[in-house]
């Protein structure tokens, strides 16, 4: 029998390919679930239309999200203030009577959080707008969303890049945005 | 910036000199009583856990102020004396170099921060900290509702295996930067931030502020000839400094 | 047997004798191996699992004292590591044969105490799940480990003497691989085949072997030396009292080679009588080694006494105040027990008679290592509770997961080193050969 | 690859099958949790999210009523700090008043009304409680047996106390008493005495030259401890001269920590000893009556007394010297006051401070000139109190927020008493040892969640009141003091409603305020109250500090030491085989139990020993020493009244013949936080009474102690509490 190291790989041939396979099937996984499964626009409980609001009706994000620019939360607007519009318009619409229904047992809407950051993650609105930032620059172009979708990961190399190429004070410092 | 320029700027004591802030505190330890009210402010603003009995029997309590005790004499000359022991914040702190992930490490602020979120757990910043002021979170520890719902929203909750320590309250120095900023001031006023130690001292032993600042009220108290640093033959070069208590009789 | 009766095997034999430990396995060596895995499952991954699980406080560690008997017991560990380099690397150049003997099991034992070692820093570190951080790995935070950490040190140095000592050993045993290979058939004859990359043992390859070789014994001595001194730092450059010692790189690396050997001398006894290896290992090695563990005892006890004097000399009341309470405190008892087994015991090597019993070498042998485990011990347990203010003073013991995982520990260093005994030859066919008599005529049928 | 045949292709096809799933299910396991964004549905108006707002209110952690900011964020309270511009604490607060939030979030508040059916707690709703409770009293009322409702409440300060009053009144029993464990009778009955002003007086620490305290642990919890903190900062290193401070005591307060003497005299001989000073001040005094005085006090001479006292005779010259060429200050509290002589002790403090001149001078004593008198029951009458519950056979008790059989010894003979009434209402927000026994307990708010208002007593020199608002809405189904009042005034009926027409406490107390408002200020009305009213809110205090702290003019009479004793008072127990003194004092930590439920405070070091969670018997190392005690030694002390088990604690200053305990621990119920958890002394102090005020002598009991053979390890902070020499206190200070 032969001492060359090759010969004595062949049996191991397969077993080799099976594990390409596996692999192969692992990446093909991973992009399946992320592409056709992905949480980056969930159903909300209304389905509530930028495009509309934002986009045709031109409406300033600041009008609902009042607090971006004074606060570190934007805010999302009081069942209220939805009502301050649709007591008069549109009010035929199923989406709007579902938001009437929340109005009269005087429930708040639970909408589900499409932009969020970890706990750990100090992130003030006002700092940003302040700093001249469009809503559009991390939120994308949410004006003509039928459904809001998140664009950008939001994760710290996101931050940090922009930290960087705009040589914010201190951006780079762990504390500016970490507590 | 080379690295070697880097590494040459950050390994010059007190090269924060040229920053806006280097924040410091001085305590008088002639006024202070040893109420321990501080450390019940720091508990409530900072989210320290509630680690139990059997964790505080085993010495794993977490109080990143603390005031220690030593008596003097014996009976019937006994004489007790308080020292509030919380981070000094060094300017050449022992703790940040060992850190293999840099999870500590001194801000541009003067300040000796900790990122709990970048920290593993080695441990080895307790072990050279002279101070002992640095707590490990041995576990995750909760709250029972609805104690939770006190918990400020401004500090992050540690989980287990992350080491923690005083942080002159950074969150409210955060907060005064940003009201600075919104009233296009460019720095913050003196006494703008107190920590929560210092807001509540009833006797205003501790005393707060931006040592850069030359009229700030902690720059003069800092030049007190009472003034000495605790351990100051290590040269960590502390950023607190404490007002040794006057020794008088009637 | 005594030297007079002494018969030197012929080349044969020796194939015969070595191989034959890996060829043939009895009942006996799978109950071990069972009982070992069995131990190193219950003992350590258990008890980790549930540390994991809850948090390190499952250990017995606290405020003062945040280092405990894991951080010990990875000092003991990569000491014990050191034995193996010192044997091959040193003595290698030395051209001392009588190494030939028992080179490859030294060597082994650097690998897998080291290996142990490693499973420690995984035990002792708060997040283990992003133990990754502290490896150099570019990414677009630009977040890099803390360069200038001791602990930073120990990373590279570790991984760096890890894999240099590996290449190490595995170089030394390709052409044992190559005769495995040819007296093996089917599965195993195949496997071998790829271990020992097609050797012919041609004299070009012959001559490569040998300076590649010889290139890493002298590549492997200043690694070992720095492994431990490196890891001295990590205490040495604190400025805790009875750490903070600038002798501490010498004695740790003193201390390293010291146990490394006690620990060879351990593992000869017990291959040699249960893999048979009588003929090859034999009291001249046993000899050798207990002059070497006479010696080094010496130093060690030297530094010892030059680590309390010049706390002494300095008299600076934290070190003055933590020498005496390692010295009369608590754990006094365990201080002066690793005295009298490191520093008094071995003493009793000077007489030839003891020196070359096997059973009382054993004996000594593990007396000095559990002395060096209590000395690794001490360092961590009396000095860290009682730093600079009395007021915190703390005290620190073991709870009974740090226990159980110290037990296991030893359990999968032998489950480790039992899996090599059956994968590669314990002892060194061709060196052992080279060690023999040339063949006389008439013999050559015996040549195989 | 020319041999693959189909089980192999098989292989392949089910590896990647595999890896496929493994990848989907990695990738779906990566994924954050969904998270919600709840908004408001009608936001209140000055709501903006990620914005603290702040609210003042008044600290009822303990009676000194300091104002307090409440940090809430999202509606919940976060921070609770001193209110910068309340007079009392001027910003600071200490330890007790920052646990206030565990009080609010405490997860063993009583959550909705609670009936006892079947020997089971059912929870009900409030109507219910309420109707059952109207309808029994109401029932009562018609029998014309009223007297058998019985009511003790916790002293119920401001105008709430005032309407729970007129409830009462209208209600028609007799069987009526409020109480506080630390209501300083001996003060006000010997300021009455002495001065004709049975009230506290404002001591002005901040501007004493020499502060001597008898037994007065004003920096920890002595009346009006941050205010006192305040003023004790200000005359450490606040003003051009540091003043000085002396403290005798038994035991080492934490005022006697701070003080630059502290000197242990024997217990109960505190009168002499204040004497013997007035003594020796007489001779320079420079009041008019002085030469009078020095007459009447020449018995008292300290070189006479000095044996008595225990303490060298040239020492109390000294101080006395010291306290009569400065501007002395003598205050009295703690054990001094808890003997059988607490009055004559506090008679004789006044006569030191008037021969110092320090009556109604800057950094002397100034009397309020609105200072209340005290409501709170003795002793004696609460005992009397219990001991009525089955002689007029009370069918109804509410006990309003207090906790009498945690609180008093088992001589005063609560639990009982309260065993045998029919049906005993509780009123408190946790299920205390009282409210266990109770069959109807109603949720009371904390007061964080309460309206409510106060007037600081004692007072700070000039009138000062503040309201108490509520800083976040109710936790649980709780209601205040005041609306349950009212709510069960309108259940019980006939003329109650109609004179307590107000629906909710806040009404009333607006009520009230405006009356007040308008007939202070002739122009005011409604709309100017307004506008006052929100700035009181938002100030959290209103008040006016005259240009200078004067207070009403009093002088001593000269007839107020006759009859008194000022010798050493009397003890129960034999001294021979019950060697030590016992004094229990009020923990800094849990004060004298109430805050023992709130975990903070358990885990806060005590400030003398950092002992944490549970109780410990202090006693001198040299005592120790004799006995073979080691710290943590199980100690077993035996009074006449009882016996307890606590864990020795080595104290050194602490006089050889005296044991000290703190209160405030040894909770029965009381939540996770308290229960069973230390000892409280109270259970075996003797029922000795202050003579003149029938105040609990709680420092009169002697006791003997003994070791059990077993070991309890205390949970403590400190290592080892000595310097050992390296310069931590300060350059060359700290000796070994």
């Amino acid at each position: 029998m032969s001492i060359s190291v090759l010969d004595a790989l062949q049996p191991f041939k397969k077993a080799v390919f099976i594990g390409l396979f596996g692999l192969f099937g692992l990446v093909v996984g991973v992009w399946a679930n992320t592409t056709y499964f992905s949480d980056k626009a969930p159903v909300q409980p209304i389905n509530f239309s930028h495009q509309i609001h934002a986009g045709e009706n031109e409406i300033p994000c600041m009008y609902c999200h009042a607090h971006a620019a004074t606060s570190t939360s934007a805010g999302v607007p009081s069942v209220e203030k939805c009502m301050g519009c649709h007591k008069a318009i549109a009010t035929d619409r199923p989406e709007i009577q579902k938001l009437t229904n929340y109005w009269n047992n005087r429930e708040p809407i639970p909408w589900i959080k499409v932009h969020d950051v970890p706990d750990f993650v100090y992130f003030p609105h006002k700092r940003h707008i302040q700093a001249g930032l469009e809503c559009q620059q991390c939120h994308g172009d949410v004006q003509n969303m039928a459904v809001v979708t998140r664009v950008s990961d939001l994760k710290m190399p996101f931050c940090v890049d922009c930290h960087t190429e705009r040589e914010v004070e201190h951006g780079r410092d762990c504390w500016t945005c970490h507590k | 910036m080379s690295i070697v320029e880097k590494y040459k700027k950050y390994r010059k004591a007190g090269y924060f000199d040229k920053f806006d802030y280097h924040w410091g505190m001085t305590i008088d330890l002639d006024r202070c009583t040893g109420c321990e009210a501080c450390v019940v402010a720091c508990t409530a603003e900072n989210n320290l856990p509630i680690v139990g009995e059997e964790n505080y029997r085993l010495k794993r309590e977490i109080k990143w102020l603390r005031i220690e005790r030593y008596w003097d004499g014996d009976y019937p000359d006994a004489k007790l004396n308080f020292i509030p022991i919380l981070c000094q914040q060094c300017d050449q702190a022992p703790c940040e170099t060992p850190c293999p992930v840099g999870a500590t490490y001194h801000n541009q602020d003067g300040l000796n921060t900790q990122i709990y979120n970048r920290c593993i757990g080695t441990r080895t910043c307790a072990v050279y900290c002279p101070y002992e002021v640095r707590y490990f979170n041995w576990f995750t520890y909760k709250w029972d509702a609805p104690l939770e719902q006190q918990l400020n929203p401004d500090v992050s909750v540690r989980e287990k295996g992350v080491m923690e320590k005083c942080t002159f309250c950074i969150q409210r120095i955060r907060d005064a930067k940003d009201t600075a900023k919104d009233e296009d001031r460019r720095r913050v006023r003196d006494g703008e931030v107190k920590p929560a130690c210092v807001q509540s001292c009833a006797t205003e032993a501790l005393v707060f502020g931006d040592l850069n600042d030359p009229d700030a009220k902690v720059s003069k108290l800092y030049k007190d000839k009472r003034g000495y640093k605790v351990l100051e033959e290590l040269n960590t070069a502390p950023s607190v400094v404490y007002l040794k208590k006057v020794k008088a009789h009637v | 047997m005594s030297e007079a009766t002494y018969q030197e095997p012929r080349w044969d034999e020796v194939n015969r004798d070595v191989l034959a430990t890996m060829l043939n396995t009895g009942p006996r060596y799978w109950w071990l191996l069972g009982i070992s895995i069995t131990v190193a499952l219950v003992c350590f991954f258990g008890p980790w699992a549930y540390q994991l699980y809850v948090g390190v406080g499952a250990a017995g560690m606290n405020r003062s004292a945040v280092w405990g008997t894991y951080l010990s017991n990875f000092i003991f560990w990569i000491g014990l590591s050191h034995s193996g380099t010192l044997l091959s690397a040193v003595l290698h150049i030395t051209q001392s044969d009588w190494r030939k003997a028992i080179y490859r099991s030294a060597e082994a034992m650097t690998l897998f105490s080291l290996m142990t070692a490693a499973f420690f820093v995984m035990v002792h570190v708060g997040r283990v799940w992003f133990v990754h951080w502290s490896a150099p790995i570019p990414n677009e935070m630009d977040l890099w480990p803390n360069f200038r950490s001791p602990l930073m040190f120990d990373v590279m140095a570790i991984t760096t003497y890890l894999t240099a000592s590996s290449i190490f050993i595995y170089m030394g045993s390709v052409p044992d691989f190559a005769a495995v290979r040819d007296a093996s058939t089917g599965m195993r004859r195949r496997l071998y085949t790829i271990f020992s990359f097609g050797w012919r043992g041609t004299a070009k390859e012959w001559h490569t072997l040998g300076w590649a070789y010889t290139f890493f014994a002298v590549f492997v001595i200043p690694l070992a030396v720095s492994v431990h001194s490196i890891v001295s730092w990590d205490f040495a450059m604190s400025i805790v009292p009875g750490l903070h010692h600038t002798i501490f790189a010498p004695y740790f690396v003193c201390g390293a080679i010291y146990s490394g050997t006690a620990g060879i001398v351990t593992v000869m006894f017990i291959i040699r009588k249960y893999l048979n290896f009588e003929r090859y290992i034999r009291e001249i090695h046993l000899d050798n080694l207990g002059k070497l563990l006479v010696v080094l005892s010496l130093i060690w006890t030297y530094i010892n006494i030059m680590e309390v004097f010049t706390t002494w000399y300095g008299g600076s009341s934290f070190e003055m105040e933590a020498l005496k309470w390692r010295l009369t405190g608590f754990y006094a008892p365990l201080y002066w027990e690793m005295i009298l087994f490191c520093a008094a015991v071995p003493l009793l090597m000077l007489s030839k008679k003891i020196r070359c019993n096997w059973k009382y070498m054993l004996i000594i042998s593990i007396l000095i290592n559990i002395g060096m485990l209590t000395e690794r011990f001490i360092i961590v347990a009396t000095s860290l509770p009682r730093k600079f203010l009395p007021d915190s003073y703390g005290f620190y013991f073991p709870s009974g997961v740090e226990i159980s995982i110290t037990i296991g520990s030893f359990a999968i260093f032998t489950t480790l080193f039992l899996i090599f005994v059956k994968w590669v030859p314990s002892v060194s066919i061709y060196e052992v050969k080279e060690t023999l008599k040339p063949l006389k005529r008439g013999s050559v049928e015996a040549r195989s | 690859m020319s041999d693959i045949n189909r089980r192999d292709f098989l292989k392949f096809v089910g590896a990647g099958g595999v890896g496929a799933g493994a990848g989907f299910y990695l990738a779906d396991a990566s994924k954050k949790t969904v998270e919600y964004l709840i908004p408001q549905v009608v936001p209140p108006e000055d709501y903006v999210p990620g914005v603290a707002s702040w609210y003042n209110t008044v600290c009822t952690q303990c009676d000194a009523a300091c104002g307090i900011s409440v940090r809430t964020k999202e509606g919940r309270a976060k921070k609770i700090e001193g209110n910068a511009n309340h007079p009392v604490n001027q910003g600071g607060l200490c330890a007790r008043g920052q646990a206030g939030l565990n009080a609010l979030y405490n997860p063993d508040r009583v959550r909705t009304p609670l009936l006892l059916e079947g020997g089971r707690y059912r929870e009900i709703s409030w109507d219910r409680a309420l109707t059952e409770l109207g309808r029994r009293i109401s029932s009562l009322r018609i029998q014309n047996q009223i007297d058998k409702v019985s009511v003790l409440s916790n002293t119920q300060s401001g105008h709430i106390g005032e309407l729970l009053d007129r409830f009462i009144q209208l209600l028609g029993t007799d069987h009526y008493a409020q109480y506080s464990v630390t209501a300083p009778h001996a003060i006000q009955e010997a300021n009455r005495i002495s001065f004709g002003e049975p009230t506290l007086p404002y001591y002005d620490i901040a501007n004493a030259d020499v502060v001597v305290s008898f037994g007065a642990d004003y920096l920890g919890t002595w009346l009006s401890p941050v205010h006192y903190s305040k003023a004790y900062g200000k005359l450490r290193q606040g003003r051009d001269h540091r003043g000085t401070t002396v403290q005798f005591e038994s035991r080492m307060s934490l005022t006697g920590a701070n003080a630059d003497e502290w000197h242990a005299p024997n217990p109960g001989s505190e009168g002499l000893l204040a004497m013997a000073m007035a003594n020796v001040v007489s001779r320079s005094s420079a009041v008019a009556d002085a030469g009078a005085w020095s007459q009447s006090l020449s018995a008292y001479a300290p070189s006479r007394v000095a044996e008595q006292i225990g303490i060298d005779a040239d020492k109390i010259e000294a101080v006395a010297n010291a306290f009569a060429s400065g501007n002395g200050l003598a205050l009295a509290g703690g054990s001094a006051l808890a003997g059988t002589n607490g009055v004559a002790v506090q008679v004789a403090v006044n006569v030191l401070n008037y021969l110092g001149g320090a009556i109604g001078r800057e950094g002397g004593v100034i009397f309020n000139s609105d200072g209340p008198a005290s409501k709170a029951a003795s002793f004696a009458q609460l005992t009397e109190f219990a001991q009525q519950l089955g002689d007029r056979g009370t069918e109804v008790l509410m006990l309003l927020d207090a906790n009498p059989v945690y609180d008093l010894p088992q001589s005063a003979g609560f639990s009982a008493a309260i065993e045998n009434v029919p049906f005993v209402v509780s009123v408190n927000s946790f299920l205390d040892e009282s409210s266990a026994m109770a069959d109807l307990v109603l949720p009371l708010d904390t007061y964080l969640e309460a309206w409510s208002d106060a007037s600081p007593n004692p007072g700070v020199g000039f009138s000062v009141s503040s309201i108490a608002q509520p800083v976040v809405q109710r936790v649980f189904d709780t209601k205040s003091l005041g609306d349950i009042v009212l709510g069960l005034s309108a259940q019980i009926g006939s003329e109650l409603p109609i004179e307590l027409p107000w629906t909710s406490a806040e009404e009333y107390l607006r009520g009230v305020w405006l009356d007040n408002y308008l007939a202070a200020e002739p122009g005011g009305n409604e709309k100017s109250f307004e506008t006052f009213w929100r700035s009181v809110l938002s100030a959290g205090v209103v008040g006016q500090r005259p240009a200078s702290v004067g207070g009403a003019n009093v002088s001593l009479n000269s007839s107020a030491t006759s009859g008194m004793d000022f010798g050493v008072g009397d003890f129960s127990g034999s001294e021979s085989e019950r060697p030590f003194v016992f004094q229990p004092y009020e923990s800094v930590m849990m004060g004298v139990g109430r805050t023992a439920n709130s975990p903070w405070l358990q885990e806060t070091p005590d400030p003398l020993t950092s002992i944490v969670y549970g109780s410990w018997v202090e006693l001198n190392p040299a005592t120790a020493k004799e006995l073979g005690i080691r710290e943590g030694d199980l100690l077993e002390v035996a009074s006449d009244s009882g016996t307890l088990t606590a864990p020795a604690f080595l104290y050194p200053g602490i006089r050889p013949d005296v044991i000290a305990m703190p209160m405030g621990q040894g909770h029965t119920e009381y939540g996770r936080y308290a229960k069973d958890r230390g000892v409280s002394p109270t259970r075996i102090l003797s029922d000795l009474t202050d003579s003149r005020t029938g105040a609990l002598a709680t420092a009169a009991t002697r006791v003997s102690i003994s070791k059990t053979g077993e070991r309890h390890g205390l949970i403590k902070n400190d290592g080892i509490t000595r310097t050992l020499g390296r310069q931590i206190l300060g350059p060359h200070s700290g000796g070994h």
